[in-house]
């Protein structure tokens, strides 16, 4: 029985805020739940934005004092306890706190909470509020585990915490079938990336002998390069089911069906670019497996291309926002599978900032329009809901990556800067997608904000709500500047920044591609104009099977629908009685049927005993003669 | 006397006893069937006299004796029996009725 | 070969296979009288005169008589006749002719097989002989043999009792 | 003191049960109720002061024993000994055993000094299981725990419970012959290599070890466990029997009867036939993954929530088969562990069951759905629990399934691959259960108020919850302390001599 190991407090600051940048979500997560909806909606609310003020600030302040104290270039450690320990296997409840993780945690607990911030406002009026917010820290809590976990199978612990938080917060509205429904699908589907993740820790535990990340990435390129190869297979494959991508993109869509904010933290900024971060983090071994970078790159590049597709014909406004996400992070999977960790991880925090800025402003209009999602049931709403507009373009702008203005432009261009570098395919693709994304955001923007009035906005967006937007706004703006192309600027703030962790920036190209880049989202916008401009007949989405198909997520959903899940669910049911029980009910029948036809012969039939006495006699004969 | 063939005897005997198990079985009507196993027990009782012809033992005889006193035991019950069914209004003497006791 | 015995065989195997397919009973019993009359000649050409005698008076004459007075007392007709017609169809010969031949088949091969050397010539076996042996070594199996007919005696009289209580 | 406490803790619950049945006469539930909770709590403090004393003694090896001439004519004693393992499991049983008795003071009204005469006798013989180191008293302790349950079942169970006794009395008891006859094979075996009978556990192993034929003893025992813990092809009398069961009997069958099985597996075929089990290894471990995938895969299409519940527990069964059998140290600590997480996790989904039936009347998921509004705090302790048994990291289970994937890595991938698969199997029925029960509209009105859960129930929830967060996040403590100990150890006794 060794001791409890006593927990290691690192003297610095940074080691003492650290555990506790977890820890303040994790406690109002856990006095919400303790005291099971009891507290009023405001008691909730001030709990939710201390916790979540002291989790940014603490943050904040371990990242400024982790930068300019002694070793900002190498990772701080702090253990907290041994896990497991069996064997030679150990396992530690660890944080460690280098460049990457910092740049990861600050978007965390920012956008964390400010999106927070904006949900105290939005889910006021709901009678489960406490359970929402509940969750809600929980997710940050798991989210901010995942991040700062130094070993892998801590990292593990995160990642399922926060499948779970999704699971739950889709179902939040869990009176509607259909929502509990999208919960289970989302956590399924990313269970089979989980299972996967689960596998290649083990592949690499075994070859490795630990988890611990840093040992991981001295010891790991040691390794056999097929049990290497493998390993990033299956991790690459978890971090695809986290981050929607194809195949297992399809519980992306379905999910929007818990409340906005859920969607813009977790389905947005956060918990879907968990993949990223962990490529990312692992990028000294992935960089050894060509082949799993090469896997990467492509599944990147057609999730863009169909994502971007989809989106383009959907009618509700989550779902557009779903899709673009899901082709967004087919981006930063180009950007890793091309080795530009810097451009994957600088598109995350861009796609961060202005993707839950689209969903916060998303969420304001549905809110004012009475929960009506469909855009084609919007239009005109320019005038009712100005600051809204402004920030809902401010984030198209971004997401389409209107050139110079704009937080997406910079780290679309850096990803397509390298995507070239690898193969003018990619590049030529990742442009299309780019050229796409313009039109569907801009689509979006036209029909619902110009146009004829097609309902009644009412009311006025809140401070809690429109604070974190404005903020937002001014990140989906400003937030490109701290990395720009030498063309433009010399800045290079965010690359400075990770060249510790993940080395330095790649050379960059001339400008024309810059200048390429710069013109097809605005040849997008144009296009989008045209088509869908103000008219005097309101817009209506146009309908043939092949768009039908097209919404429906390139028929993903109805194939796996057909190739796994009926199959499955019919035999599961043919097979509900349990055959090996039926058979043991077979050997039952048999026994008590030939028992009953033997006492048939008790028949009471004096003949028939004569005769059985007579064969007896015939047979015993038989024998003797 | 002459000895006799004990082995013709056998055949006889045995011919008999087949018959009789033959009445046995075929025969549904109780009278006849308890007739049937007198005559089987006859058939064992030829069995038996043949065999002490044969060895010249009076052995064979004390078993026919034996034989018929169980006979006498038998078909009295037997018969006592079967006026008692037909005392107690069961229509036939048919044995495949047997089965539905209470009578 | 002692043409004799085989002729009485004959007759006994004859009346017997009578015996038991007629539809009177009467004529059954009487058959059966014919066999077991046959059967005690055979018993005395056997040199067995003392069961032959036997035979004739408590086989024939006793347990025979029995029957008759129950086949008095039961007083079948016409309609039972027509009835033990109706038993005696074709296929209920089969199984029970099946097993009986087989049964004779065995036997036959079974007693033929060591065939049985003629045996010494000798004098019947008196009753003298025979009593001596039966209350001699098989003195036990007499008393038990008188437990089987009082256990019979008691029996039959329990089994009629009710008869006359009942009418 | 500590000599006489490992036959205490039979002793105590089974004069604890007679104590209760006699109180129980009157008619009055309340007086066997509190005198069966009284014995738990002696069983418990006993239980306590073993491990402080075990804890003192260090890890490892043998910690405690007791021996005392049964019939001496065959060898014959009454021995018990302790080790980490068993100690765990002691605890478990303990652990396990108070929500039987807390909760089934609302369940029964009739007989209720029967009834807790029959749980803790049941108890008694599981603690002797645990302990006990001669082959004829681990039969009877055997029979002992099964018999009694046989009775509860029977007396207290719903409509079907006459089938599914009668399966469950065929399949224990016809394995329990094969084992009784695999007892008799070594001791005689072993009478003819030394001329000695005994039963003794220390001494056979030596035996074992050797033997030609110890392969089919081997088998003898291993079908005995593989029924009881269940394995595949031997599983179809547990969904009737659970399904049947009253709450209490179903709690403590998934919650610890069926850990006997594991126990067994490891303390009589692994470590008593080390060679053979090698060899059956293979097979063993492909019906455990063959079992994580089938019953994972039969829960899916349940529509009775016990039922449900049942085939999940089968499948995470599977699990404890593969870390046993995987012949490595991290798969067996790993199937340890699940054995603890799954008695826990699997006990309190049963209270939960038990409790949706009876509110509302019913086990049948069709017609409930929409409970969470009706019954919010019991909603989030069966998601909780549904977590747990999922396999949620940072949860009891996650440890136990972790380290035994870890541990059959090693062995073949394959099989882990497929074990894996069970893991998203088991998130889809855990869901489905969730989503059927408490999400979804309103689909039926209750038949009783579902109001507020009781004190005891949230007692008993809340306590598992914990222990399961504590086994998730510091499983260290149980996975130190449950090394089994090796027959070939020096045993205590021996210890002590020197």
């Amino acid at each position: 029985m060794t001791p409890i190991p006593a927990i290691v407090w690192g003297v610095s600051l940074v080691a003492t805020l650290l555990p506790l940048v977890i820890a303040c979500p994790l406690f109002v997560s856990i006095i919400l739940m303790l005291t099971g909806g009891k507290l009023p909606a405001r008691a909730t609310t001030l709990l939710v934005g201390a916790g979540m003020g002291l989790c940014a600030l603490f943050a904040v302040i371990s990242a400024y004092s982790f930068l300019t104290g002694p070793d900002s270039l190498g990772a701080l450690h702090v253990v907290l306890w041994n896990w497991m320990q069996v064997g030679n296997f150990t396992a530690q409840i660890a944080l460690s706190l280098d460049r990457l993780s910092l740049v990861m945690m600050l978007v965390v607990s920012c956008v964390g909470f400010l999106i927070l911030v904006y949900a105290c406002a939005y889910m006021y009026d709901d009678p489960d509020i406490a359970r929402f917010f509940a969750y809600m820290t929980l997710f940050v809590a798991s989210m901010l585990l995942l991040v700062l976990a130094s070993d892998l199978l801590a990292v593990f612990v995160g990642w399922e915490g926060v499948g779970l938080c999704s699971y739950l917060l889709i179902g939040f509205w869990y009176g509607e079938q259909a929502n509990a429904v999208a919960a289970r699908k989302a956590f399924v589907v990313t269970r089979v990336g989980d299972a996967l993740f689960l596998l290649g820790m083990l592949l690499m535990a075994t070859a490795v002998g630990s988890l611990d990340i840093p040992t991981l990435l001295a010891v790991g390129p040691h390794a056999p390069s097929t049990t290497l190869t493998l390993g990033m297979f299956l991790l690459l494959g978890g971090a695809m089911a986290k981050s929607a991508q194809v195949p297992l993109q399809t519980w992306l869509p379905d999910a929007m069906a818990g409340p906005t904010p859920v969607s813009a933290l977790i389905h947005a900024a956060t918990m879907v670019t968990a993949g990223v971060y962990l490529l990312a983090r692992l990028h000294g071994l992935f960089v050894l497996t060509p082949a799993a970078m090469l896997a990467c790159a492509v599944v990147g590049f057609v999730t863009i291309l169909l994502a971007a597709g989809s989106a383009l014909v959907q009618t509700d406004i989550k779902r557009i926002l779903a899709y673009s996400t899901m082709s967004q992070l087919g981006y930063m999977y180009l950007a890793l599978g091309c080795g530009a960790w810097h451009a994957a991880m600088f598109h995350l925090v861009t796609h961060a900032f202005f993707k839950a800025l689209l969903f916060m402003a998303a969420g304001s209009i549905i809110l004012r329009v009475h929960h009506e999602q469909d855009i084609f049931k919007m239009g005109g709403l320019r005038k009712d809901m100005p600051w809204v507009f402004t920030a809902f373009l401010i984030g198209s702008a971004a997401l389409a990556g209107l050139p110079l203005i704009t937080a997406g432009y910079f780290s679309k261009e850096l990803i397509l800067g390298s995507a070239y570098e690898v193969s003018p395919i990619f590049w030529a693709g990742a442009l299309f997608g780019a050229f796409l994304t313009s039109i569907y955001i801009f689509r979006c923007v036209f029909i619902v904000f110009w146009g004829g009035h097609r309902t009644h906005a009412h009311g006025r967006s809140g401070m809690a709500m429109a604070l974190p937007m404005a903020i937002l706004s001014v990140l989906a703006i400003a937030g490109g500047w701290m990395e720009m192309p030498d063309a433009i600027a010399n800045v290079h703030i965010f690359s400075n920044l990770l060249s510790p962790v993940l080395g330095a920036l790649p050379q960059e190209h001339g400008t024309s591609l810059l200048i390429v880049g710069s013109l097809v989202p605005i040849a997008g916008v144009t296009i989008a104009w045209t088509l869908w401009r103000p008219r005097d007949v309101a817009p209506t989405p146009a309908e043939s099977p092949a768009i039908a198909t097209l919404r429906a997520d390139w028929g993903f959903d109805t194939l796996y629908d057909r190739i796994f899940v009926r199959p499955f669910m019919v035999l599961a049911h043919l097979n509900r009685r349990d055959f090996i029980d039926r058979f043991y009910d077979l050997i039952a029948a048999l026994t008590q049927g030939s028992g009953q036809a033997i006492a048939r012969l008790q028949s009471g039939q004096v003949r028939r005993y004569a005769g059985w006495i007579a064969a007896g006699t015939v047979a015993a004969l038989c024998l003797a003669v | 006397m002459n000895a006799a063939d004990p082995n013709g005897a056998l055949i006889v005997a045995v011919i008999l006893f087949s018959l009789g198990a033959l009445g046995v079985l075929v025969r549904r009507n109780l009278l006849f069937m308890l007739m049937s196993t007198e005559v089987m027990l006859n058939a064992a009782c030829l069995a038996f006299i043949a065999a002490g012809n044969r060895w010249h033992l009076a052995d064979g005889q004390v078993m026919f004796i034996m034989i018929v006193a169980f006979a006498a035991a038998e078909s009295a019950v037997g018969l006592a029996i079967i006026l008692r069914m037909h005392a107690a209004g069961r229509a036939t003497l048919d044995a495949d009725t047997g089965n539905r006791l209470g009578g | 070969m002692n043409i004799v015995l085989e002729l009485y065989g004959l007759i006994a195997i004859g009346a017997t296979a009578l015996a038991i397919t007629r539809t009177i009973p009467v004529h059954g019993l009487l058959y059966l009288v014919v066999s077991l009359l046959a059967l005690a000649c055979m018993f005395d050409e056997l040199g067995a005169p003392f069961a032959a005698m036997l035979e004739i008076i408590v086989y024939a004459g006793a347990i025979i008589v029995l029957f008759v007075f129950v086949v008095m007392m039961i007083n079948l007709g016409q309609p039972d006749q027509l009835r033990e017609k109706g038993w005696f169809a074709g296929g209920a010969w089969i199984g029970p002719g099946v097993i009986a031949a087989l049964l004779m088949g065995l036997l036959v091969y079974g007693t033929q097989r060591s065939t049985m050397a003629v045996g010494t010539a000798g004098t019947p076996i008196g009753p003298q002989q025979v009593g001596l042996t039966l209350y001699g070594p098989y003195i036990l199996t007499v008393e038990l043999s008188s437990f089987l007919l009082l256990a019979g005696l008691v029996s039959a009289y329990h089994i009629g009792r009710r008869i006359g209580g009942k009418s | 003191m500590m000599m006489f406490a490992l036959p205490a803790l039979v002793l105590i619950p089974f004069l604890g049960g007679f104590a209760a049945w006699i109180a129980g006469l009157r008619g009055a539930t309340r007086p066997a109720w509190a005198v069966s909770l009284v014995t738990l709590i002696l069983m418990l403090l006993v239980l306590v002061n073993v491990t402080l004393a075990s804890l003192s003694a260090g890890t490892g090896g043998w910690f405690a024993h007791f021996s005392m001439p049964w019939i001496p004519l065959l060898g014959i004693n009454l021995r018990f000994d302790l080790d980490g393992l068993g100690l765990v499991m002691l605890w478990l049983n303990a652990l396990i055993s108070f929500p039987c008795a807390l909760l089934s003071a609302r369940n029964v009204s009739e007989r209720a000094g029967l009834f807790h005469f029959l749980l803790l006798s049941t108890i008694a013989g599981i603690n002797g299981v645990f302990m006990a180191t001669d082959l004829f008293l681990f039969f009877f302790f055997w029979e002992l725990m099964l018999l009694p349950l046989f009775g509860i079942i029977l007396i207290w169970g719903d409509a079907g419970r006459q089938r599914a006794v009668l399966k469950f009395f065929l399949f224990t008891q016809g394995s329990g012959l094969l084992m009784l006859l695999a007892i008799l094979g070594l001791v005689i075996v072993n009478a003819q290599r030394t001329s000695v009978i005994t039963f003794d556990y220390f001494l056979l192993s030596q035996t074992a070890m050797i033997t030609p034929v110890a392969g089919v003893l081997m088998l003898g025992f291993f079908l005995a466990f593989a029924v009881k813990l269940p394995m595949v092809p031997f599983h179809a009398w547990l969904p009737d029997t659970y399904a049947a069961s009253p709450a209490a009997a179903s709690i403590l069958l998934s919650g610890v009867l069926a850990k006997t099985g594991g126990y067994g597996m490891i303390r009589f075929v692994v470590m008593l036939f080390p060679g053979p089990a090698a060899h059956l290894a293979p097979v063993a471990m492909t019906l455990g993954v063959v079992g994580i995938l089938y019953c994972a895969w039969l829960a899916v299409a349940q529509s009775d929530i016990k039922r449900l519940i049942a085939y999940s527990s089968i499948s995470h069964l599977g699990f404890i088969l593969l870390g046993v059998f995987s012949g490595t140290r991290i798969g067996m600590e790993g199937a340890i562990a699940q054995m603890v997480a799954h008695g826990l996790s699997t006990g309190a989904l049963f209270v939960i069951a038990g409790l949706l039936e009876d509110r509302l009347g019913t086990r049948d998921m069709a017609k409930m759905g929409g409970l969470w509004p009706a019954m919010p705090q019991f909603s989030a302790f069966a998601m909780f629990f549904a977590a747990a048994s999922l396999g949620l990291p940072g949860l009891g289970n996650f440890v136990g399934e972790f380290l035994v994937l870890m541990g059959t890595w090693q062995v073949s991938h394959t099989m882990t691959f497929f074990a894996a698969a069970g893991l998203v199997l088991s998130s889809v029925y855990s869901l489905t259960m969730m989503l059927r029960v408490f999400f979804g509209p309103r689909r039926s009105e209750a038949s009783s108020p579902l109001g507020a859960l009781s004190v005891p129930h949230v007692a008993v929830l809340g306590v598992a919850a914990l222990l399961l967060l504590a086994l998730g996040v510091y499983p260290q403590p149980v996975l130190n302390l449950s090394v089994p100990a090796s027959p070939h150890s020096v045993s205590y006794a021996q210890e002590q001599a020197q």
